[in-house]
């Protein structure tokens, strides 16, 4: 198993109760495979099935594997402007 | 230079980096925090921002500007605690002609809206408080969280 | 209000004649003067107007603006001498939305281009000046009169 | 004859060499009537066939009558913005 570390922000992180959480994955998980987990942590459940997830500033599509030493940030949808 | 500010926006300084004697048109945008929003009354707001990311999103969106407009480009998003009345983000344009300013401004408001994680927190008039959130159906208030 | 101004504009005053708390979007455009114009040095200009008719115009664009728009439009136009990098022409939308705000501003700079009765003699580099006639096939330089 | 005053700007004033000129027509007079006798003036020639007249703050059409009373001006291409 590989520790994953995602950042969470504005509602998801008030879900979860944190704004940073580790998750121990196969090394080759992917993004479906991580939101999964994260949707099944105290709180998970109100997550959308499709979240916005972030590697490294860019946007990673469901089957994409996973870098763990990449940063994951898992984003509501944007409300700027 | 940072597009992400906590101090109050002022539009003439964004416009005078871009400035230049051979530009005859500068096109600005002020988003600018409302009263109300889905038919509650507002009394406050605040944003936060994934700052890294939207640093670097907001570079982006000014530099595909420029590319596809022939324009130079001026962007500041608040973050933090906004009044109402003051502007939560400001975007300007500067260019040969009015045509190009003004498709640059919009086009970036837009891209704004689309592609920076940034998240607003409004506080009602009647004490509790909700993330907003745009892709929400029109007309539902956001599920409220007790303020 | 008045809607040609002598003394240099500024966009800040403008924007808070029309501003109000429920409007979320403000679209403004500045018509800067240019350092060329159709391939020629331009040191200065100034422009002179039909004032009663062009104050008329000019009020009756912004009622048109209001109208058509749901929004409110500020507008001032420069008179006299202007230099190279002040602004001759400044206009100014509060709306609720963004849309309105830029239709709004679009619309009125478009106007206040064709239907208002204000002229601009540029002088040039070489000494020469001329009346700009906007009409004037693109390209063809308008018979200078010497300076 | 009637005399008609009328308002001269820009290059216009400069071909006629004034800010306003006087000329009599019959009370009749249309728009293309005076602009026929203000083309016809000293430097007039080089105005165009059909320029902008303004009555009273409004454009009339070649074929209009004029009011003599009312506020005539001969308006080059609009150049503002």
């Amino acid at each position: 198993m590989t520790r994953f570390s995602v950042l969470l922000f504005a509602r998801y992180a008030e879900l979860l109760g944190s704004e940073r959480v580790e998750i121990d994955l196969p090394a080759s998980a992917t993004a479906a495979e991580l939101i999964d987990a994260l949707r099944r942590m105290p709180g998970g459940a109100l997550l959308p099935s499709h979240p916005f997830l972030a590697m490294n500033h860019s946007q990673v599509r469901s089957g994409q594997q996973l870098d763990p030493d990449a940063e994951l940030a898992l984003l509501p949808p944007m409300a700027g402007g | 230079m940072a597009f992400l500010q906590r101090d109050p926006l002022e539009l003439e300084p964004l416009v005078h980096d871009i400035s230049a004697p051979t530009n005859g048109a500068v096109a600005t945008f002020a988003g600018i925090v409302r009263d109300h929003h889905a038919g509650r009354g507002v009394v406050g707001l605040s944003y936060s921002a994934y700052e890294p990311m939207a640093e670097a999103i907001c570079r982006q969106i000014v530099i595909e500007a420029e590319q596809q407009f022939d324009a130079r480009v001026g962007l500041v998003h608040r973050l933090g605690e906004v009044a109402i009345g003051e502007a939560a983000v400001l975007v300007a344009a500067v260019a040969a002609h009015r045509g190009p300013a003004f498709d640059a401004v919009r086009w970036v408001i837009d891209a704004v809206k689309s592609r920076v994680p940034i998240w607003k927190r409004e506080r009602y008039a009647d004490g509790s408080e909700a993330w907003v959130d745009p892709t929400a159906v029109a007309g539902v208030v956001p599920a409220g969280i007790p303020g």
